[in-house]
């Protein structure tokens, strides 16, 4: 609609506009904004654990999940940030090595987060099962839109190749990750330990 | 929400759906939709008047649910056999089960409520229970119960207690077998638990008892 | 300065009647009240629509004014004269008397009234006069018994459950939502409002919690004289909630006693 | 370059990409891919888990078969082609059409978006405006005799206030209005997010066709609350209750960060926040609101429906009863200032303008929306005076009744500006004064409310009904037909005979104040909420509202038929009919197109009317 607007035939794809620095502010405004969005009903789980369950913390929380799918979202968060540092150097295909990797470990996170959650040991009818199984479902359910998201960055850097003239996707893809682990951390401490 | 596009948004190209498709297609699901919400029930008798009514023999199922029967037309003849199986299917609501015709009422300040039957259909009706799972009680009035499972303790026996009922607990069952009465004619029954609102809220139907085949 | 003066004359004006006719009004706003807490109740509104009143009549002017007053003449299509930015004292005069106005309305009635009625029930819990009435709440009806009598549920000559009053003695009704006893009722209790809109009180009735209400009643009636006399579930609680109603009797101190007896005699009886 | 509606003058020329012709409509194509989403995931559902009964349709089935239907319906109405596929690198190859049928179109243009929003809002209010009329048919007898069964009744309410909350009372001041005002208003030529907002607006249709069909599943009789402990055991229907809504927030969600991003960062050079319009400053403090309440009510919904489906004891008497009460209503009275407060902030916006003088005290008309906002969340327990335990009634009934402070600023702005002013006197502004008077009553009841003991008597009775009508109906309704016959002009090119738009504006007033001003009495009287029968003695005064209430439904029919024909018939009306100052006035109209050909710069305040001031915006060739 800008009166600017090229009236070529091509026709343009995400990431393949350049963006000005009002455009990238607007951006990461914007996705500040939903992050906050999203940061609220992780905040009204955890508070309602209080109201419904108090500090308890049931004894047969299978431990081992919740660890190994911290080390897996962090190392898929390191590669994800590996490959912001490719964006940074247009190295296209070094993002998509990186995204492979972070593809990988986010699928394996989301699957060890689902079995503490499903496996059946916590009793659902029980104060502390009734606010576990929502909060890690929530925390499940968002990993898995930022997988998808993650599947869509990668599958964009690769079959747009040269066209790309900026790479907000790649950056904003690292900070919903980053978000998303530090949301999985302060639920895994609390439901697990506090 | 990640990228920008909008220097790509230009209306170009006018390319044309069809006009008469877009509006058939929609006026078409707006009416199925209003049939679906109001005309649900006629539509459905509607049906069921064109399926030809049998007789129920052998054993029959009989379902409860907030607040209905599943069938809630049934029809016996006078004579034979019947096995009722019924199951509450509520998952938080007792349900119970009268025969009967003609109405006792009390008034209220919303005028009478019907709080029963008035005739109970299994007067000096033998029965035999065969299953009891979760049952809240079992009122038997004048009907004459043999059983095959222990009825303690929530078989109550001897008149004075309301009509013949069964009340089953969410997710209870009960089935028991007797010989159809020679008593042909429209029953009704229903549930009148909770304050008789079950009935009032649509918990009922009707049996055909027809008379035995000559 | 003329519309200033012009308006401030006929608010005053028109505040004074609007106030007095309040005043008539307000003494009936509860339309029947039948108990000590609801003339309090009454008492507290008929000074909030006192309050208001002038406040309203403020706003209503003003938009008469823009109506009539102010109105643009027709051909006229210069821009208003008047072209005030802000005006410290009328800005300053609305904030200070919206703060003065909300804080004394805090104070009076609303915390004042409170306090009152907290100070009842206590007042009521030491007195050895108190009526202690348990009510129990389910889906859909309510049930009554008198401890102290050991009336265990209190029915009328057509089994409907009922609620007998005495006049003029302190009643604490302890209010529980809780089935009959058949093991079901911690799923199917729902949550009731306990409410006698001639009382001018209403306390909602938790599964799983007991909660209390004051109350003494001042006028002897029963539903069939008076439709607010009558014990209603006010918060939806299914199907069945319209129907969630209870006949109430307040009777003289001596027709009571003769009640309870009767009740005795027909709960031994069957 | 500016478009008249209906006939493109544009045509499809051979420099342009030769893309395949649209064979089916898309909200055609969206039904059929939503069938097709619903059946295989409820068919794959309730294979995998079949229930007791065997039934093709179960609680859990239902459920992801929803979810299906919506994904189906979202791709089908144009998300798959314009959205998900160049999110994946794919080539785009949707383009957007011109004439009518770009509005039953996945579109990234604000206007069409606005107007999308408010057809499919109007949508709602009708369909919950034929369930108001069906209840108060109802009440005109004291024993059952429309409606065969009370859970019917139930529904009903249900179904009327979920719609009107969450598809009227959120949406067509914000995701309406807004969407079409908002970057016009700021400058710009597009929204921030618009790709987002494209397939935000269908989810609304989607959203009230899943609670208006909910009573297929089940009865439900739990109001627009959802209320636990009820909601558990409840007819099914209350699952596509929580599902709808769900729905509907969602798209709400997407309106507020959308707005609130245009706002913040695409405002047009000159344009600081000293400057910026009452409108944007009331959708600031909405769009804020919505971002922090929207997720949490959401949140809510979600574990309510796991209580219903799975079922977890959270909210049962199992459970806590009062979490949810808590939880619905830390979102639930904020959600009223979602609805008032663009009302409030377009009261600011119009009377400047017909009346010509200077807006009065306009930073207080800002602190006023701001603290509205803030307070907002402070209040919430009012709604449980007698639920509560005694210690939190004090200090929550404390910040009830200081909210009408901030709240009364936007009455003290609005008076300061019609103060000697020369005050035009036709429908949009008439309908202005008649909004603040109802919601001026809608207030002043609220006081009587905000004090507990007296709230102890009229909490749950129909003096409650009546003051929330006055609130939301006197407030955001009458001010949203406001709305559209002042922006009549904008968004058509037309203009209305001002005779019988004020015909229309007395005719909804009077029905509106003969109804529901008895609303009050009845209550007093001892007329209970949530009741299709009642004691004998009420039934006079009811029938006589319900006879009110009818004249009022057709009030409503008559405006909103005035409005679609004057917009399609109308005489021609002006540029700017009003000599307003405000940005989207120097926008062509009817707004089609690019809105600013040339950026524009502001270079003064919007809302000074007196003969020395300078023009507000200045073009930059």
């Amino acid at each position: 609609m800008a009166a600017s607007s090229n009236q070529s035939n091509d026709v343009l794809y995400p990431m393949q506009t350049p963006l000005s620095r009002a455009d990238l502010f607007k951006l990461k405004g914007g996705l500040t904004l939903f992050l906050i969005g999203l940061a609220v009903p992780i905040l009204l789980l955890l508070e309602m654990r209080y109201v419904v369950a108090g500090g308890y913390v049931a004894p047969q929380v299978t431990q081992w999940p919740a660890i190994a799918a911290t080390v897996a979202m962090l190392l898929s968060g390191l590669f994800t940030v590996a490959g912001s540092k490719s964006a940074k150097k247009a190295n296209r295909p070094g993002i998509v090595r990186s995204y492979n990797w972070a593809i990988l470990f986010a699928l394996i996170a989301i699957i060890l987060i689902g079995i503490p959650a499903f496996n059946g040991v916590l009793d659902p009818v029980s104060h502390y099962g009734e606010t576990f199984i929502p909060t890690m479902g929530t925390i499940d359910v968002y990993l898995f839109f930022t997988w998808i998201g993650m599947l869509a960055t990668r599958s964009r850097v690769k079959r747009l190749g040269n066209k790309i003239e900026n790479y907000w996707g790649v950056y904003a893809t690292n900070i919903v990750l980053w978000f998303m682990f530090v949301c999985w951390v302060v639920t895994w401490v609390q439901l697990y330990y506090l | 929400m990640s990228d920008d596009l909008e220097k790509n948004q230009q209306p170009l190209v006018e390319r044309e759906w069809s006009r008469r498709e877009f509006l058939l297609g929609a006026g078409g699901l707006a009416v199925v939709g209003v049939g679906a919400l109001f005309a649900k029930s006629p539509i459905a008798n509607a049906f069921q008047s064109l399926r030809p009514q049998t007789t129920d023999q052998g054993h029959v199922r009989l379902y409860q649910g907030d607040f209905y029967f599943d069938p809630n037309h049934m029809q016996w003849r006078v004579g034979d056999q019947v096995t009722l199986h019924l199951m509450n299917q509520s998952p938080n609501r007792p349900h119970e089960m009268w025969i009967g015709r003609g109405f006792d009422t009390t008034p209220t300040e919303f005028g009478p409520i019907a709080t029963g039957f008035h005739t109970d259909f299994w007067d000096g009706v033998h029965i035999n229970i065969l299953e009891a799972y979760h049952v809240s009680n079992w009122v038997t009035n004048n009907a004459i119960v043999t059983s095959q499972v222990s009825p303690h303790p929530w078989l109550v026996t001897g008149p004075g207690n309301g009509n013949f009922s069964p009340t089953l607990e969410p997710g209870g069952y009960v089935t028991w077998s007797f010989t159809v009465p020679n008593k042909p004619g429209r029953w009704m029954y229903g549930c009148f638990v909770q304050s008789y609102i079950h009935y009032d809220e649509g918990m009922r139907g009707t049996i055909d008892i027809l008379p035995a085949k000559v | 300065m003329g519309d200033f003066w012009g308006f401030g004359i006929i608010w005053v004006v028109l505040s004074v009647i609007a106030d007095w006719i309040a005043s008539i009004v307000g003494r009936h706003f509860y339309v029947f009240t039948a108990s000590v807490q609801a003339q309090e109740g009454q008492a507290a509104a008929s000074f909030l629509l006192m309050t208001v009143v002038p406040i309203f009549v403020f706003v209503v002017m003003m938009l008469f004014y823009a109506l009539f007053r102010f109105r643009r003449r027709k051909g006229d299509t210069g821009s208003s004269t008047s072209q005030v930015k802000f005006n410290k004292a009328y800005v300053g005069l609305w904030v200070t008397l919206s703060l003065v106005v909300n804080l004394f309305l805090f104070v009076h009635p609303t915390a004042s009234a409170m306090q009152v009625y907290w100070q009842e029930g206590q007042a009521y819990n030491k007195s050895s006069n108190e009526l202690i009435v348990d009510v129990t709440a389910q889906q859909w009806g309510w049930s009554f018994s008198y401890p102290q009598y050991g009336i265990q549920e209190s029915v009328d000559s057509n089994g409907n459950d009922v609620l007998y009053l005495p006049v003029d003695r302190p009643v604490k009704f302890v209010l529980n939502s809780y089935g009959d006893g058949d093991g079901l009722s911690e799923q199917i209790d729902v949550i009731h409002s306990f409410w006698i809109p001639a009382f001018g009180m209403k306390t909602d009735v938790i599964p799983g919690e007991t909660r209390y209400e004051y109350i003494t009643p001042t006028v002897i009636s029963d539903t069939q004289q008076n439709g607010m006399m009558r014990v209603q579930c006010a918060e939806v609680c299914g199907p069945g909630h319209p129907y969630m109603e209870s006949n109430l009797h307040v009777v003289s101190q001596s027709n009571f006693a003769s009640w309870v007896q009767q009740q005795l005699k027909l709960q031994s009886g069957s | 370059m500016s478009v008249t509606p209906g006939n493109s003058p544009l045509q499809a020329t051979g420099e342009l990409p030769v893309v395949p012709r649209r064979r089916m409509s898309p909200p055609m194509k969206g039904v059929i891919w939503a069938a097709i989403g619903f059946l295989l995931l409820n068919s794959i559902v309730s294979g995998i888990d079949p229930d007791v009964l065997h039934s093709y349709v179960n609680q859990v089935s239902v459920v992801f078969g929803w979810m299906g239907a919506m994904v189906g319906w979202l791709f089908g109405v144009g998300g798959w082609d314009a959205l998900v596929k160049p999110a994946f690198g794919f080539p785009l190859k949707w383009k957007e059409t011109v004439g009518w049928r770009r509005y039953f179109e996945y579109s990234t243009d604000h206007k069409v978006i606005g107007i999308q929003y408010m057809v499919s809002s109007g949508l709602g209010f009708l369909i919950a405006g034929i369930a108001a009329m069906m209840m108060r048919l109802q009440l005109m007898s004291d024993h059952m005799w429309l409606f065969q069964y009370s859970k019917g009744y139930l529904t009903t309410v249900g179904v009327h206030g979920t719609i009107m909350m969450f598809s009227v009372g959120t949406v067509f001041m914000v995701g309406g209005l807004g969407n079409y005002l908002i970057p016009m208003m700021v400058g710009s030529n597009s929204s921030a997010f618009s790709r987002l907002s494209g397939i935000s607006v269908w989810m609304v249709p989607a959203g009230i066709m899943t609670v208006a069909f909910s009573p297929l599943l089940g009865d439900w009789t739990t109001g627009w609350r959802g209320y636990q402990p009820l909601a558990s055991q409840d007819g099914d229907g209350i699952i596509f209750y929580y599902l709808g809504v769900f729905i509907l927030l969602l798209s709400s969600l997407i309106v507020a960060l959308n707005l609130v991003a245009t706002i913040v960062f695409k405002r047009a050079p000159g344009l600081t926040w000293n400057r910026l319009p009452m409108y944007a400053w009331g959708m600031l403090a909405v769009s804020f609101l919505n971002i922090i309440w929207i997720p949490e009510i959401m949140m809510t919904f979600i574990l309510a429906l796991l209580a219903k489906i799975v079922p977890l004891p959270l909210f049962t008497a199992v459970g806590s009863p009062m979490v949810y009460l808590q939880m619905f209503w830390l979102f639930g009275h904020p959600e009223v200032y979602i609805v008032v407060v663009p009302a409030l902030a377009l009261w600011m916006e119009i009377l400047p303008v017909l009346s010509k003088k200077t807006l009065f005290a306009r930073q207080w008309g800002v602190i006023g929306l701001v603290f509205v906002m803030l307070l907002s969340g402070m209040v919430w327990a009012h709604h449980l005076f007698p639920t509560q335990g005694n210690s939190t009634i004090l200090p929550i009934s404390f910040f009830t009744e200081m909210i009408s402070i901030p709240t009364g600023f936007a009455f003290m702005v609005a008076i300061g500006t019609i103060w000697k002013s020369k005050f035009t006197l036709n429908t949009p502004s008439l309908l202005v004064l008649m909004s603040m008077f109802n919601f001026l009553i809608g207030g002043l009841t609220g006081v009587f409310l905000a004090d507990p003991m007296v709230n102890m008597q009229l909490h749950d009775t129909f003096f409650v009904v009546g003051h929330f009508h006055y609130t939301i109906i006197g407030g955001m309704v009458f001010s949203s037909f406001a709305a559209m016959y002042y922006y009549l002009p904008k968004f058509s090119g037309r203009t209305f005979n001002d005779k019988w738009g004020q015909f229309g504006a007395y005719w909804i007033f009077i029905a509106f104040n003969a109804t529901f001003f008895q609303f009050f009495i009845v209550g007093l009287r001892g007329m209970n909420r949530w009741v299709p029968v009642y004691p004998h003695y009420l039934m006079w005064q009811n029938f006589e509202i319900s006879i009110c209430a009818f004249l009022l439904g057709f009030g409503f029919l008559y405006n909103i038929g005035y409005i679609i024909w004057a917009w399609v018939k109308g005489p021609a009306a002006e540029e700017n009919p009003w000599k307003a100052k405000t940005l989207e006035w120097y926008a062509p109209s009817p707004a089609v197109g690019t809105n600013f050909e040339t950026e524009p710069q502001v270079v003064n305040g919007f809302y000074d009317y007196s003969d020395g001031a300078g023009e507000a915006v200045v073009f930059q060739s």
